[in-house]
């Protein structure tokens, strides 16, 4: 497998492009792994590749039902940020911003991490004090965060409607560092760097069943065969439940279906990642030109991967109230994801709850910002079986102990997250 | 946004007059200020004996979201084993104690004469500028005289029945009413939309 | 999607409020175990993909919280009733 | 000019005039932008995304990838509009996109030059040297490049609407399958909606030459037409895309209205939004026309065959001077020879197949068009199309000509059949996909299901119509089918020209984004070959025409080279909408003030006839403060507000709380379920504040509820939570305690409540009240009354307070809310009564430590509030259990404290952080937040509330307030949240 450089460019430009190989073997199952982790997302791939980069454990297996990226890695609208507010996540999400910056050099893959920047709207002085609080909540944790007043809005995005709508615009709480990665080009640059280090990476194989001794787990059964291995890790996003039922455990988890939607592809307009503070909206453009937006979650337990339309309705209503100059663009493709919510709005990484079991799970709307953070510590967790610092509050026993990490303060309801 | 209402701030009524294309009105609004309103909710598990109450006092009730009248009174269903009641001309002071008369013991009831407006709307496009909001079927094999329903218009909370073949009646919560009437007025407009009752704003 | 309501009628989902497994019933509080109990009522789901009753508030219609039978993969609703008393069934 | 001489659905007494690229031209009414461009021999239209190669129409419908304008112009421009589609007005402005400077001259077509490196995924591979200049200069440059029309630089002028309509038969696509099952099912009495994206109904039949029931196509149209208008039943909808399926057998829709028109008619809207709800569906979208790869198949003037032959029946416009037609399969050349009698010069046919039918070759010799088998285009010439090569085992040749007409098949326009998740099958017999499990109440008619016979496919309209009707109880009787003469329907399974070498140019599969037959080898190379990660590699299909007519050809071609064989490579998933729709429309009303409900108080008029400025709360309007006349800024009147309330007296209009109304023998079970604390024990005619938990453990809420009879109690929520708090307890009545005999009812419109402040207050009340006794004795703090006031309006009057002050809450049916705070103006003139807004209101109960929206963030408990000592330990309540958790219970938490600038002049912020004085600024040593600030005009300097850990034990203490985001950084002292009256002396005199 090659790098890519200027030279190997040059070289396939030359020979018609036929000098590349596959980016990473579509490997077949060998009976027996080290660690075993389920699901080729972003998570799992990022968590194979940091397994065997940062702990030498390089007989992994990533098992995936479909193809890469199939999940939310595939569908998701890209948006990568640390603003968040709680002691529990901020430093967490500020590790995987850090990841982030360093990604495409460390996979020598272009992911097209692009630090646009965030900018949060709000509309009252209530909302102003509530994202000060939460920039300053970033500033300790070495984040960057600025709070802009409306003049300053204005400047970077004069497209907003500021004079004739429902909820001015007072101002918004800017993170110049965040912005959007090619989520595609996460997922395979992981598959590819993984592959480079010795990971198998097994398409089309369907975890249907895990192989126990006792209590603990020892390995899965799938649709190409059963595979042992000392540890088992799940990243499967929305089907988490579907996993551990089959273990008996129950979980905080609800899969829910969020839709994102994509436009006709327009020459640039909008700079970086725009959040409205008074409806369901926030977009971004990508680099092909289409506006990437999204809103709310359907709101009701959904393993469907697809949405319903009274969601596009208050999706299009918000992007109306504070863009209304795109009332003439044109919604190209919506589709639905399945996401993993938890009763507090907050992951788990963690090990257990079986022997040999370990989880990742509970990403909500917001996984995709985490996926080099999270593939990089779930690897240390599996490793050496214990969280690190960085995820040391991500534990599923956070609950019970009433240390909730409720970012949003709606409690045990998923589908207000 | 329509231009029609841009001049019009928007917590405001919509002044009465007529709006749209000029000439004969194919929807007519009026805002009906002289209705006394109770909220009828039956007790633990006495809905029937309610029923049978209110009926010997001349106020048929049906369990369903249907409009009746009686004894002077026109009562709505809005949910299993709650109507809300209206009667013209009274005070709601004078209902309450009329109703309480009727239900003695059966009935929890509440004065609602100043919880909503009610808006009178008819004319021959009448169905037309109301399913622009309303999400119910109102085709006339599917909505006759004396249904009645509780749904959301155009973000607006409302109970509306169709009070005889011509006229569909809408409460609107009081704070809602200018959103209420400005969608109806824009949804209404390209019929020709005569509104009245609502004062020159 | 459009939810039957035993007493509305069939209305589109976005005249309802959603709170997910209505399986979970509220535990004793007196009893020895109501710790765990309520962390299990408060937190842990079932989250099936197929079919599971669930409730929903008819919050812009009737106010009343229905229990439905919904598949999760196809969003087929096959039962609806008013919760609590179970009837209404349509 | 290439108008034909005669024909076509074109009104050629009247003469449209419009503009391209600032060049004028002219149309007749009937016309689309593209036949009239094609008419005007305008063949060059638009260029490619990647490559900016220069691109002609290639469809007659919303299909088209090549043929994308900017509509209009100011704040109506409309990027990435299919010239296809546009029904052309007078005064029509179009322009050409993604070029510069012109569309004859693309300065980015260079990037052709360099195509050697810009293969699928070469993003991918590069611009990673040096790591930061990707977002400062390679981004950038392919932003720009990248891209296709500009949005509008100013809000949308125009209005959009949304309606609901609901039917028994839906059918999609007025095509011969479409009507005749629109007849079927409309005869029935059944009430069908018939929509079609077209503006005329007909679908092909508009475009051929078949006959029906022993008329023309175009007379059997006319006839079913006439009829289906005639049914009152029956709701034709020409112009309406029906976009998406959706659960519960809703289907969104979007009707065109005015886009015909240089703008919307007065009260028009642009478009609307329809939800429809049917309850059976007949899906009749017949199919597309299947490309064929070959080199050099984007060139202007390289088409769809029935593209081609719809041009000259239908527009009586041809696509060239002159043309051939490459084919695989007999409806397309029937289609040519169509288009041929229509007066196109069409020089050749050229089919893959060994021979034609004997039909179809008579009647190209009569026509005198040559038939040339076994044939294949190899390559082509011309920036706009000037020859083809064809080659055959014969030899090879090159046509001169202007158009080429390409036909491999149809591909069946299944698309709304997987928006609930089916799955195309294939279909050997016919070498194309048909649709597989469809959503319920669906089915599927004519081409779009793979039936391809006009006479098969009007008898499966009438059959599916009619049972379509008969299943929604409808009695359709078997209504005979309409009878069309027999065509030949014979096809070659064929997708490209084989052959290596780029003699005759890059072969394109999608045509938009550039991807060639060469980027589907390379994908396959490199791993990527699920077609979805075909797909995504290469962007093959996510272009604004979603690969309507390329995704087949594509991955049949990934097939091939995987040797797997098409049904198992299968298709990406099809997703809404079906073509794209307008925000705008999305939205329909709800943009600008209309967004949201706007919720006036009952004392909105007058308080704006006081100069109040206002301030959004959730939907409601407040005021915020009452300048006057001198005041220079807020922070005065608001100060002025203050005092006045706290030395004499002021009124505020707190109708904005949630109010419920609660009766029944339980309600005192229920509140004490619901409460932390007690209130079955309440005395009648008081009140009490209570604390609401939710399961969790954390507050949910809190309010005052009195007790008005014995089973009669009125319970105040918070404005933010009203609803929340109603749904909570229709929950505990329902769900959890069924046997609780309690009726609920909201009354939050009934009544307008208005408080009022102040020492003075009971005089003023005392004013205004029927014989109410309002002395201490009669009525003391947290007493209520129920009586009249002003002389004989309906009152309950509270005494309440959330200032601190002697104070009283006034509710009145809502009408009389504005002749009440008139009342209490007149009456409290002669003390000062001023009128205060939430600004002030803020103040008060910050001065007084009564938490609000900013303290009850859901993230709080009851002891983080210094609420913690109220909750009864004699009863269970919703919360208790999980309260109790460890962490809940923490004496580390953060609890609420009081906070004083140590510099008393400093300005104290909402939102800044605690650390211990000399301690890094880190997550670590993070230790609360201020959750509300003010300036107290009483004691002269700012004053906050905030959370602080183990803060009741740190009064006196002095910690830093670290704001970064907003510069500040000081020293603050705690102290007691309670600023005045520690002892609450004040609310009880
Ligand atoms: C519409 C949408 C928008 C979003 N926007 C953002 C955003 O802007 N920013 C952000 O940070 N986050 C966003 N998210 C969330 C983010 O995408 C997810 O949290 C994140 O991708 C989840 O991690 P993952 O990538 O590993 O999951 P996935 O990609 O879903 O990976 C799970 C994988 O497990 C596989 N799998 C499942 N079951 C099995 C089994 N039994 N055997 C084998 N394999 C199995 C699946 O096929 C899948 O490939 C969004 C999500 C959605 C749906
Ligand atoms: N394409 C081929 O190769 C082929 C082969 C044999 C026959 N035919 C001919 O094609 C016709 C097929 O008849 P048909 O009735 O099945 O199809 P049709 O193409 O005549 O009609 C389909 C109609 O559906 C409309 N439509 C498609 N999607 C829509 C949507 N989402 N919303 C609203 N409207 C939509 C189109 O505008 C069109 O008018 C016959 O006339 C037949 O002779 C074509
Ligand atoms: C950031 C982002 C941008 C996208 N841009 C496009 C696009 O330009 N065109 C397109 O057809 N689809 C686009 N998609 C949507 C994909 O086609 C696809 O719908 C999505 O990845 C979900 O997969 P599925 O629809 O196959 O289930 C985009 C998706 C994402 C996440
Ligand atoms: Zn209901």
């Amino acid at each position: 497998m090659s790098r890519y450089s200027v030279f190997s460019l040059i070289a396939n430009a030359l020979n018609g492009q036929t000098g590349w190989k596959p980016a990473w073997r579509d490997a077949a199952p060998k009976p027996a792994y080290d660690v075993i982790v389920v699901g080729g997302g972003g998570h799992g791939l990022a968590t194979a590749y940091y397994l065997a980069k940062e702990h030498g454990i390089r007989n992994v297996a990533v098992l995936e039902k479909a193809h890469v990226g199939s999940g939310n890695a595939g569908r998701n609208t890209t948006i990568i940020r640390s603003n968040y507010l709680l002691p529990g996540n901020e430093p967490f999400y500020e590790w995987s911003m850090k990841l982030w910056e360093g990604l495409e050099q460390d996979l020598n893959y272009n992911a097209m991490v692009s630090q646009r920047g965030i900018i949060n709207l709000f509309h009252s002085d209530g909302q102003r004090d509530a994202y000060a609080r939460r920039g300053n909540a970033m500033r300790l944790a070495g984040a960057d965060a600025e709070l802009l007043d409306r003049a300053q809005v204005r400047a970077l995005c004069p497209f907003l409607d500021f004079d004739n709508s429902r909820f001015p615009i007072k101002g918004g709480l800017m993170q110049a560092r965040a912005g959007t990665a090619r989520h595609d080009a996460v997922v395979w640059g992981y598959a590819r760097a993984a592959d480079r280090l010795g990971v198998d990476i097994v398409q089309n194989c369907e975890v249907t069943g895990f192989i126990r001794e006792g209590d603990a787990v020892v390995g899965v059964e799938t649709t190409r065969g059963a595979i042992r291995a000392a540890k088992v890790g799940l990243a499967v996003a929305g089907s988490t439940s579907r996993l551990t039922r089959l273990l008996d455990l129950r979980l905080p988890i609800e899969s829910h279906a969020l839709q994102a939607f994509v436009s006709e592809g327009l020459k640039p307009l909008v700079p970086g990642v725009i959040t409205f503070g008074m409806g369901h909206f926030y977009v971004s453009q990508s680099d092909k030109g289409g506006l990437v937006f999204g809103g709310d979650i359907d709101g009701y337990n959904s393993y469907a991967q697809r949405g319903n339309l009274p969601v596009v309705e208050d999706v299009a209503e918000g992007g109306m109230a504070v863009m209304p100059l795109i009332g003439r663009l044109r919604m190209l493709r919506a589709w639905g994801g399945l996401v993993d919510m938890s009763m507090d709005g907050s992951p788990i990484i963690d090990v257990g709850p079986l022997p040999g079991l370990y989880l990742n799970t509970g990403w909500n709307y917001g996984g995709f910002k985490a996926t080099p953070a999270s593939g990089w510590c779930f690897a240390h967790t599996i490793a050496r079986d214990q969280a690190h610092a960085f995820n040391a509050a991500f534990r599923l026993d956070r609950f019970r102990s009433g240390h909730i990490i409720d970012e949003k303060g709606v409690g045990a309801q998923p589908n207000l997250h | 946004m329509s231009d029609l209402l841009e001049y019009l701030a928007p917590t405001r009524l919509v002044p009465e007059g007529h709006y749209g294309p000029e000439g004969a009105a194919g929807v007519t609004a009026r805002a009906v200020e002289t209705l006394a309103a109770a909220t009828l909710v039956a007790r633990k598990g006495a809905t029937a004996r309610l029923i049978v109450a209110c009926a010997a006092a001349g106020l048929p009730l049906a369990d369903a979201p249907r409009f009746s009248a009686g004894a002077g009174l026109e009562a709505v269903g809005t949910g299993p084993g709650r109507w809300l009641v209206l009667a013209e001309g009274v005070s709601g002071t004078d209902l309450v104690a009329r109703l309480a008369g009727m239900a003695s013991g059966l009935a929890a009831i509440t004065d609602q004469s100043d919880a909503n407006l009610i808006v009178d709307v008819s004319g021959e496009k009448a169905r037309a500028a109301l399913a622009k909001g309303v999400t119910v079927d109102l085709d006339p094999t599917a909505f006759r005289a004396g249904d009645a329903a509780t749904t959301n218009v155009s973000h607006v909370g409302v109970t509306f029945w169709q009070k005889d073949a011509a006229t569909f009646r809408f409460a609107v919560g009081r704070s809602f009413a200018p959103a209420f009437l400005r969608w109806l007025t824009v949804s209404a407009a390209a019929f020709g939309f005569a509104l009245t009752g609502t004062g020159r704003g | 999607m459009r939810i039957p309501c035993p007493y509305c009628g069939a209305r589109s989902s976005h005249e309802f409020a959603y709170l997910g497994d209505a399986a979970p019933t509220r535990p004793d509080p007196s009893a020895p175990d109501a710790a765990e109990a309520f962390h299990s009522y408060v937190y842990e789901r079932d989250n099936p993909a197929g079919p599971m009753d669930e409730l929903w508030y008819h919050s812009a219609g009737c106010r009343r919280w229905l229990k439905l039978t919904r598949d999760t993969r196809t969003h087929a609703i096959t039962a609806v009733v008013f919760a609590g008393t179970g009837e209404g069934a349509r | 000019m290439t108008r034909l001489a005669k024909g076509g659905l074109i009104d050629r007494s009247r003469t449209l005039s419009f503009a391209f690229d600032g060049k004028t031209f002219t149309g007749h009414p009937g016309d689309t932008l593209a036949s009239a461009l094609l008419a005007c021999g305008v063949r060059l239209v638009a260029r490619s995304f990647k490559y900016h190669r220069p691109r002609g129409v290639v469809t007659a419908g919303s299909e088209e990838p090549n043929a994308l304008v900017e509509l209009r112009t100011g704040a109506r421009r409309e990027p990435n509009t299919r010239a296809t589609t546009v029904e052309l007005y007078d005064g029509l402005e179009a322009a050409s996109q993604n070029r510069w400077p012109s569309l004859d001259f693309d300065a980015l077509s260079v990037n052709r030059l360099v195509s050697p490196f810009l293969g699928a995924g070469f993003y991918y591979k590069t611009f990673m040297w040096p790591a930061a200049f990707w977002e400062k200069v390679y981004e950038p440059v392919i932003r720009r490049a990248a891209g296709l029309g500009r949005a509008a630089d100013a809000p949308d002028p125009d209005h959009y609407e949304k309606a609901t309509a609901f039917c028994d038969v839906l059918v999609i696509g007025s095509g011969a399958a479409g009507l005749a099952a629109a007849l079927a099912a409309g005869r029935s009495g059944a009430r069908v909606i018939l929509a079609d994206e077209d503006f005329r109904l007909g679908g092909r039949l508009l475009s051929e030459r078949a006959g029906i029931d022993g008329g023309s196509a175009l007379d059997f149209v006319a006839r079913v037409e006439a009829e289906l208008s005639s049914l009152p039943n029956v709701r034709l909808m020409p112009r309406t895309t029906v976009f998406g399926a959706y659960d519960g057998s809703e289907y969104g829709a979007v009707e065109r209205v005015s886009d015909h028109l240089p703008a919307p008619l007065p009260f028009q809207p642009r478009q609307r939004l329809w939800r429809i709800v049917a309850k059976r569906c007949v899906l009749a979208a017949g199919a597309f026309d299947r490309p064929i790869v070959f080199p050099g198949n984007d060139r202007p003037g390289v088409m769809s065959a029935l593209a081609l032959a719809t041009y000259a029946t239908r527009y009586g416009a041809g696509a060239g001077a002159n043309a051939a037609v490459f084919s695989t399969n007999d409806h397309a050349v029937a289609a040519a020879l169509d288009a041929a009698e229509a007066g196109l010069k069409l020089d050749a046919v050229i089919d893959v197949r060994p021979a034609l039918p004997e039909a179809l070759a008579a009647r190209a010799k009569a026509l005198g068009v040559r038939v040339i088998t076994e044939g294949e285009v190899v390559a082509t010439s011309g920036k706009c199309l000037k020859s083809i090569t064809v080659s055959t085992p014969r030899g090879s040749e090159t046509l001169a000509v202007e158009a080429l007409g390409v036909s491999g098949g149809a591909t069946p326009n299944l698309n709304l059949t997987c928006h609930l998740g089916g799955k195309p099958v294939w279909r050997e017999d016919i070498a194309a996909f048909v649709p597989g499990a469809v959503p319920p109440g669906m089915a599927v008619a004519g081409a779009a299901a793979g039936t391809f016979a006009l006479a098969d496919i009007l008898a499966d309209g009438t059959r599916l119509g009619a049972s379509a009707a008969s299943d929604s109880g409808f009695d359709a009787s078997p209504v005979p089918a309409p009878q069309a003469e027999g065509a030949p329907t014979g096809f070659k399974a064929f997708f490209h020209v084989a052959g290596k070498g780029s003699k005759g140019g890059p072969a394109f599969v999608d045509q938009q984004n550039d991807v060639t037959a060469k980027d589907v080898a390379l994908a396959h190379r490199e791993g990527f070959r699920a077609v979805e990660l075909l797909k995504r590699y290469t962007t093959l299909g996510m272009a604004t025409d979603q690969g309507k007519t390329s995704n087949m050809v594509g991955l049949a071609l990934m097939a091939e080279l995987t040797g797997k064989g098409i049904p198992s490579t299968g298709t990406t998933v099809f997703r809404p909408p079906y073509t794209p729709v307008a925000l705008g429309v999305l939205a329909g009303h709800h943009r600008g003030v209309d967004f949201k409900p706007a919720r006036p108080t009952p004392t909105h008029e007058w308080a704006q006839a006081q100069g109040a400025v206002f301030v959004e709360t959730g939907l409601w309007m407040r005021a915020a403060y009452f300048p006057k006349p001198g005041e220079t800024d807020w922070l005065e009147s608001v100060n002025r507000e203050v005092k006045a309330t706290r030395e004499a007296v002021g009124v505020i209009d707190v109708s904005t709380f949630g109010k419920i109304d609660l009766q029944g023998p339980d309600v005192g079970v229920l509140l004490d379920r619901v409460y932390i604390n007690m209130f079955s024990t309440l005395a009648v005619g008081k009140a009490r504040y209570g604390v609401m938990l939710r399961e969790d453990g954390l507050v949910m809420d809190d309010g005052t509820t009195a007790r008005l009879a014995d089973d009669h109690y009125v319970m105040t929520t918070t404005t933010a939570n009203a609803a929340k708090v109603y749904q909570h307890l229709e929950f505990c009545l329902q769900v959890l305690w069924p046997d609780l005999d309690v009726c609920l009812a909201s009354v939050s419109e009934q009544w307008a409540q208005i408080a009022v402040s102040g020492p003075r207050s009971r005089e003023v009340l005392a004013k205004i009240v029927d014989g109410i006794d309002v002395t201490n004795a009669g009525m003391p703090f947290m007493g209520v009354a129920q009586g009249s006031v002003m002389g004989g309006v309906q009152a309950r009057i509270f005494r309440l307070s959330f200032s601190g002050e002697l104070g009283y809450e006034i509710a009145v049916p809502a009408r009389h809310g504005a002749a009440l705070m008139q009342a209490l103006m007149e009456a409290g003139a002669p003390f000062g009564i001023t009128p205060y807004g939430v600004e002030a209101l803020g103040v008060l109960r910050i001065e007084k430590g009564h938490v609000s929206g900013s303290e009850l963030t859901g993230q709080t408990c009851a002891r983080d509030l210094g609420l913690g000592k109220m909750a009864s330990t004699k009863k269970d309540y919703i919360g208790r259990v999980m309260a109790g958790r460890p962490a809940l219970t923490d004496p580390e938490r953060p609890t609420l404290v009081g906070f004083k600038p140590v510099d008393r002049t400093a300005r104290l912020r909402a939102g800044a952080h605690f650390l211990k004085p000399g301690a890094a600024a880190t997550t670590d040593n993070d230790e609360g937040y201020m959750t509300s600030t003010a300036f107290s005009p009483t004691l002269g300097h700012f004053i906050g509330l905030g959370l602080l850990k183990r803060g009741a034990e740190r009064m006196g203490e002095k910690v830093r307030a670290y704001d970064p985001v907003r510069g500040g950084d000081m020293e603050v002292e705690v102290c007691s949240p309670a600023f005045i009256d520690p002892q609450g002396e004040k609310q009880r005199v």
